[in-house]
């Protein structure tokens, strides 16, 4: 038999001024298993929880219903009040009479009349409450980290600054990710190299970051604290505990490819690192194009490494690691332009018509012209530069609908870089509007207007090429009149898209992605680093288009997420949770499918069943991951599947003492 | 069907049966054998090769079997005679994990509708049948009537086409979803009235599963017991809202009904909703669990904004 | 008026649907999601708005947890009216909660009116945290409809309706 | 290869080169071409621009004529702006009903909107037609660099046309190259030639005209290959007029694709029209049979004109 104790707030003369307190209280000490009700004037001050505690011990109460304001408002407060009692903190249920009954009905007789029904409901509900405890999972203090761009690396370096250990996944041979491949960043024009590559080494070398390129994970499975990942290295063919990274191989190499990290502007040879500063700094063999595995000629480089790691014949490793958290940095690729603009040329498009990334490449010092800018097509230095900004973004015909962020300000930086390499030269810059949203960045866009850039409101509708010039036809909307440029070299600053892994990792991470395929994130204001799918956090460009300063600040962040997960030994699960009824339960999975959180799994259980060992799948929640919602209940036909807190048979008394 | 091809049948299946059971593939044959009169069969269990002989098949097996494998397993691998609804009937419970492929040895058999005993017509639930045969099968014993329909005895109202248009499938439901609000209410009161909760429709529905029904339980608010109309209707209304989207129309659960409520009707209904709401597919043609409310499409339609 | 007198109505049922005729008062009640409508409804007390105080408000973590079976208990014992409300598809804070109920309540809504129902009676609507108005619009406009239908009586023949 | 033949107010008049060397070709390639009975104006931009209803309904009268005679087939045009109306018309009556019915009771006929429409140079790019076409070309044109332009009508809109593609399409180049002409690569393919703004802004329109010739002859274009009358109007009559007040004036014949297959297949130039031409033609079609069979008479230029027509 339980025991209630009701207690009506007054809340000043919020509740009193429009319901019959004292007469509620009245009707109170009437319901069932109810011995003992009393008001006060403020329940959720320290003297009205204190009156609590003295008539819990006094009238041997043992569970709580408070007539007060809304649960959203005090549910917690109470159930601190209650730790310090000997009632379990669940065993309470709040009767709002305040924003939905006082504060919404002026007529007393009616207010007082619906205040009774709502506590008659909540003491039904209550008399049916158990108690509740939280469960507690072990975390592992391991953190993985997918994606060695400058998100990536600043996530890692702050965990394992904590004292956390890492391990860093990559697909590339190298880390540095896009902006490695920069020249300049804006607004400072400090060389990207200068602040990306010391990130990279500190990483290299950190004792508690493990990095690990050529590789990708296959497969996640477990949950927060417990994520068992298996991870794929691609085969390196090269012994990085003997190689010393001379660049011997290298040089003699014959084979000579398009290299992917210079946008197909430069070329690379078969063992090869990316680029200079790589880290590792040690070279890779690419098998695809490699003579000696693909013809058994060759081997050059076999012979003439001093220290014998060439290794042929490696294997691709996969290991299966735990992990407490995951944090996602996979960075963004730019749009393929080609097949949507037909009208700058699309697939037969001029050689000189080129992306920011690759102008990036050819303005950047350890690029394929060291840093001259010069027309792919010819090697002549451009006397005139059209850059056009918003190809694919702001264009829901043809491209993406959304804003890519970063282009305005690296488009002014393209304009600026080339004016300052080309003094003589030219630069136009078509564009819809200038978004320069971040500290110094129109002041930077300011300077670049006054180093000579034409700045021409209007979209590019044509360009093709004739007499050996590249001709842009546009408009300048602010002119009112049609433009036509000639231009050498055409730039076009392309939307920024999910990678291409973006889709797959998120389905194995239960993360949902955007109608676009960026990964999204639990809360757009609140909570933009984390994600539905607990112990999975976002930083960077993989959660949405944004400039170099988002990703640090968001890396940062989503690597705080992490060290708070890893401040306990054990995470304390949520109290309300769904729980199967093993009985009643006959494994039809039906649950299974509705859960988002992927909480509900089919288990084999061997019991005894009629005196007779039956071995058979029934649900189980995984309390970790439940986040409460009930969702599965109603799936569930016979109603094995109930949520604490709010169980089907807690609900049906408070919706009978309602009608009664 | 014709004589000739039920005599044909009959004796495939008894030599299939004899055949499976002396090689010990199976355990038991499940299957119908004469009833007390001509136009009457019940299932049959045989689980003895000489007794394969008590196995028919005809014009009357109305009993749709699907739903006995799951009693009979317990003794081994079971041999199923089916047809288009007990074949559904099996997915269907593959479906929801009540049974593996491999406990159970269909036997295919053509169908071109059965009769009811008491008037040798067809009867409703074939009448209005979409898949006549078996849409999965381990050994077919004749040819499927889609190809050929010998239908010459059928009665002509099925009508040659095979396949039963929406409009005639939901004739039952159509035609109520005309009426006026009240006559529906008085309609289903009257029907519900006549419920006397004997659970018939629940023991012969291969939806129906569970291990321990929410009707049997005791809690709170969740079921009155009483066989009144409110308590009847809260049985009926919930029990459809639990198969609706997993019925495959087999419409065993009105043909057991002892007291002929509309119980197809009312599955039918839920069961067009679903197809014109989120196009949901017939359930029971593949092993896959293709509930409609146990998915959700972020194109679905809106209508409580 | 629905036809609703079981055949073996008694008396006393009589003497109560007399009363009823002049002072009805229907009982709704609404079950509101804690994230969104519940808070709703909150931001509404908060503004002082006034709406009539038919509706008992239910509160559960998502309209996903409103299990049919709650609705037919609700009508069987009394209510002459049930609302459902949850966030906006796409809102939920857990995810799909409301997309499941969305299927549910369509398939279960179209099941009961099929069966004999007013379509007021039982009604499900989508309000947000910050939609304050349209959960007092709301609540006046479902009393405004289910009084004008009178009390619901479930068919019972001791049929205890609360206000009928 | 049969089809219903909606010929538009051109093919007599000043399409008419348009339509000998297509009888010719079609003749040669058995492509029979049933003409519509009692078929009107298609409306064209002028209808387009005074109403909406009056721009589908006139293409739906000739189209429900066509339907009533029995003429199930396919309906093909050789003018693009005929092409642009009807296509227009049974896309927006195949979108709904009500917009069928509200064009039945228009033009009050009964109309299904079962025939669909296609221009010449579709029908002729088509598999089934390209074998025959193969077979028929008996004289290669000698790579003659043909530049292949089809204006705007052809390919856009997109969604409404759905013919090759709006940006580069390749159907005329794919006929040209099967004519032994070689097709140039160039970028003004189907950029607007000015239609009627030649008459109404001829100031400005003049230049786009321009721009496409300078295109074609930056490219080494010898001659341009065009599927549209009035594609074919502006380029050809007006070139001598944009050549007055240039220092180096163009010299780049206009052709209808249609008569370049006709010359492919040994047709003569006066039996396909091309003596009809405003600029002449005659360098570009002895580059294109040499060595000439017989010297095929050169049309010089303006004075057979008929009188009325006068250089602008």
């Amino acid at each position: 038999m339980s025991r209630i104790g009701v207690f009506i707030c007054h809340c000043g003369s919020n509740i009193g001024a429009t319901v019959d307190v004292p007469k509620v209280v009245e009707a109170a000490r009437t319901l069932p298993h109810v011995v003992y009700a009393d008001d006060n004037k403020y329940t959720c001050s320290d003297p009205g929880q204190q009156s609590i505690r003295d008539a819990i011990e006094e009238h041997d109460l043992d569970r709580i219903v408070i007539a007060s304001c809304s649960p959203r408002m005090h549910e917690l407060t109470f159930r601190k009040m209650l730790h310090q009692t000997r009632i379990n903190p669940y065993l309470l249920e709040i009767a709002n009479i305040r924003e939905q009954c006082s504060w919404v009905h002026k007529d007393i007789e009616a207010g007082t009349a619906k205040a009774i029904d709502l506590v008659r409901m909540a003491a039904a509900k209550i008399d049916r409450d158990t108690p509740l405890y939280t469960t507690t999972i072990p975390v592992n203090k391991r953190a993985l980290v997918i994606g060695g761009g400058i998100a990536g690396m600043q996530a890692a370096l702050d965990i394992a600054d904590a004292g956390y250990p890492v391990t860093l996944v990559e697909k590339e041979p190298s880390l540095g990710g896009k902006m490695v491949m920069l020249d300049k960043t804006f607004p400072t024009m400090d060389c990207s190299a200068c602040i990306c590559t010391p990130k990279m080494a500190e990483v290299g070398t950190h004792p508690r970051i493990e990095v690990r390129t050529c590789a990708e994970v296959e497969k996640v499975a477990g949950y927060v604290g417990n994520f068992e990942v298996t991870i794929r290295e691609a085969p390196k063919h090269v012994d990085y505990e003997l190689c010393t990274g001379c660049g011997l191989c290298e040089s003699k190499c014959p084979t000579k490819i398009t290299s992917e990290f210079d946008q197909g502007l430069g070329k690379r040879k078969a063992i090869y690192k990316p680029f200079a500063q790589a880290v590792p700094s040690k070279p890779t063999i690419d098998a695809a194009h490699c003579r000696k595995i693909n013809e058994g000629k060759c081997g050059v480089c076999e012979k003439l490494c001093p220290t014998g790691a060439i290794r042929f014949d490696d294997e691709e490793k996969r290991s299966t690691e735990t992990y407490g958290a995951i944090i996602v940095a996979i960075g963004y690729q730019l749009i393929d332009w080609a097949d949507l603009y037909g009208e700058y040329g699309g697939r037969v498009a001029s050689p000189n018509v080129i992306t920011g990334l690759q102008f990036e490449r050819l303005v950047n010092a350890s690029g394929p012209t060291e840093g001259h800018i010069q027309r792919p097509s010819d090697g002549t230095e451009p006397k005139s530069v059209v850059i056009v900004k918003c190809v694919g973004s702001r264009d829901p015909h043809k491209g993406k609908a959304y804003c890519s962020r970063a282009c305005c300000m690296y488009g002014a930086k393209h304009a600026h870089q080339y004016l300052d390499k080309v003094p003589d030269g030219r630069c136009y810059v078509f564009y819809m509007d200038v978004r320069t949203p971040g500290k110094g960045y129109d002041e930077f866009y300011m300077n670049t207007q006054r180093d000579g850039a034409v700045y021409l409101r209007g979209r590019v509708s044509k360009i093709y090429e004739q007499g050996g010039k590249l001709v842009c036809l546009g408009e300048d909307t602010l002119a009112g009149a049609t433009v036509q440029v000639e231009a050498d070299l055409v730039v076009l600053e392309t939307a920024m898209v999910p990678a291409d892994d973006a889709d797959r990792l998120g389905s194995m991470l239960g993360v949902t992605r955007d109608k676009d395929l960026w990964l999204s994130e639990a809360h757009p204001k609140l909570r933009p680093v984390e994600t539905n799918s607990g112990g999975v956090y976002l930083a960077g460009t993989c959660q949405g288009p944004k400039d170099i300063p988002d990703t640090v600040a968001q890396a940062s962040a989503a690597a705080m997420k992490v060290c708070i997960l890893f401040s306990k030994d054990e995470l304390e699960s949520n109290a309300m949770i769904a729980g199967s009824d093993v009985g009643l339960c006959n494994g039809c999975g039906a649950c299974v499918a509705i859960c988002p959180y992927q909480a509900v799994t089919l288990e084999e259980v061997t019991r005894r069943e009629n005196s007779v060992m039956v071995t058979r799948t029934v649900s189980n929640v995984n309390p970790g991951l439940c986040q409460g919602c009930g969702a599965c209940t109603v799936a569930c036909k016979p109603g094995a599947m109930d949520l604490k807190g709010f169980s089907d048979e807690q609900i049906m008394r408070e919706v009978e003492a309602l009608c009664l | 069907m014709s004589l000739s091809t039920a005599e044909a049948l009959t004796d495939a299946l008894r030599e299939e049966a004899r055949r499976l059971l002396a090689e010990g593939t199976v355990a038991v044959v499940v299957g119908w054998e004469a009833g007390r009169f001509p136009n009457q069969t019940t299932p049959a269990f045989i689980s003895d090769p000489e007794q394969a002989q008590r196995l028919v098949y005809g014009d009357y097996c109305v009993n749709t079997l699907a739903k006995y494998a799951l009693g009979e397993k317990a003794a081994g691998k079971v041999a199923v005679c089916v047809r288009g609804c007990d074949s559904r009937g099996i997915n269907r419970m593959i479906a929801d994990n009540q049974l593996l492929r491999d406990e159970v040895y269909l036997l295919g058999l053509p169908c071109s509708g059965m009769k009811d005993p008491a008037t040798g017509s067809l009867l409703m639930k074939c009448r209005t049948c979409t898949e006549h045969d078996a849409v999965t099968y381990d050994v077919l014993l004749g040819p499927a009537t889609a190809a050929g329909h010998d239908g010459a005895s059928a009665d002509s109202s099925a009508g040659d086409s095979e396949h039963v248009s929406d409009e005639q499938r939901f004739t039952a439901v159509l035609g109520i979803e005309e009426m006026a609000p009240e006559k529906r209410r008085a309609l289903f009161d009257a029907a519900f009235n006549k419920c006397i909760r004997c659970y018939a429709c629940r023991k012969s529905c291969p939806c129906c599963t569970c291990r321990e029904c929410f009707v049997d339980q005791l809690r709170a608010g969740w079921q009155g017991k009483q066989n009144n109309l409110a308590e009847n209707r809260f049985y009926n209304i919930t029990r459809v809202f639990h198969i609706g989207d997993r019925c495959i129309e087999c419409g065993e659960c009105e043909r057991a009904c002892p007291m002929g409520l509309p119980l197809m009707a009312l599955n039918r209904k839920m069961v067009k909703d679903l197809k014109s709401l989120f196009n949901a597919d017939d359930a029971g043609m593949t092993e896959e669990n293709s509930a409609a409310l146990g998915r959700y499409d972020l194109g679905d339609l809106e209508e409580f904004m | 008026m629905p036809v609703n007198e079981a055949p073996t109505a008694s008396a006393a049922t009589a003497a109560t649907a007399a009363t009823a005729a002049t002072a009805f008062e229907p009982t709704i009640l609404a079950f509101c999601c804690h994230w969104c409508t519940y808070s709703g409804a909150d931001l509404a007390g908060l503004n002082r708005m006034s709406y009539p105080a038919n509706v008992r408000v239910l509160r559960v973590p998502c309209s996903g947890r409103v299990n049919p079976q709650f609705v037919l208990t609700a009508l069987n014992k009394g209510c002459d009216g049930v609302l459902v409300c949850g966030c906006h598809p796409g809102d939920c804070h857990y995810v799909s909660g409301n997309y499941f109920a969305r299927r549910r309540l369509m398939a279960f809504k179209r099941l009961l009116e099929f069966t004999g129902l007013e379509p007021e009676r039982f009604q499900v609507r989508w309000i947000s945290g910050s939609e304050a108005g349209k959960f007092r619009d709301t609540v006046i406009e479902v009393c405004d409809q289910i009084r004008a239908l009178g009390p619901y009586r479930s068919g019972v023949s001791d049929d205890v309706s609360l206000n009928g | 290869m049969r089809y219903a033949y909606f010929p538009g107010c051109s093919a007599a008049s000043t399409g008419i080169s348009f339509t000998l060397s297509a009888s010719y070709v079609a003749k040669r390639i058995g492509l029979e071409l049933v003409e519509m009975p009692d078929w009107c104006c298609c409306g064209t931009s002028a209808a387009l621009v005074t109403s909406r209803d009056l721009a589908h309904a006139l293409p739906a009268r000739s189209l429900a004529l066509a339907e009533q005679a029995g003429l199930d087939l396919d309906v093909v045009t050789p003018c693009a702006g005929c092409f642009s109306s009807l296509k227009r018309t049974v896309h927006y009556a195949r979108q709904s009903d009500k917009n069928r019915h509200r064009l039945e009771e228009i033009i009050e006929l009964p109309y299904a909107a079962t025939a669909d429409v296609m221009s010449l140079l579709e029908v002729m790019a088509r598999p089934e037609a390209m074998e025959p076409l193969a077979a028929a070309i008996t004289k290669s044109l000698n790579g003659l660099r043909v530049a292949s332009y089809y204006g705007c009508a052809l390919v856009r809109p997109q969604e409404v046309t759905c013919f090759d593609d709006p940006e580069d399409p390749q159907s005329m180049d794919s006929l040209m190259e099967l004519a032994g002409a070689e097709p140039v690569r160039w970028a003004f393919k189907t950029e607007c030639c000015g239609a009627s703004h030649q008459i109404s802004e001829p100031h400005g329109a003049r230049r786009l005209i321009a721009r496409v010739f300078e295109n074609a002859a930056a490219n080494g274009a010898e001659a341009i290959a065009v599927a549209c009358p009035l594609c074919m109007l502006n380029l050809d009559m007006r070139e001598a007029g944009i050549n007055e007040s240039r220092a180096v004036p163009f010299d780049i014949p206009v052709f209808y694709f249609t008569e370049l297959l006709g010359l492919a297949m040994g047709g003569s130039a006066r039996r396909l029209g091309i003596d009809r031409h405003f600029w002449p033609t005659g360098k570009a079609v002895r580059k294109a049979l040499a060595p000439p069979p017989e010297p095929s008479p050169d049309n010089h230029s303006t004075s057979e004109l008929p009188q009325e027509v006068t250089v602008a």
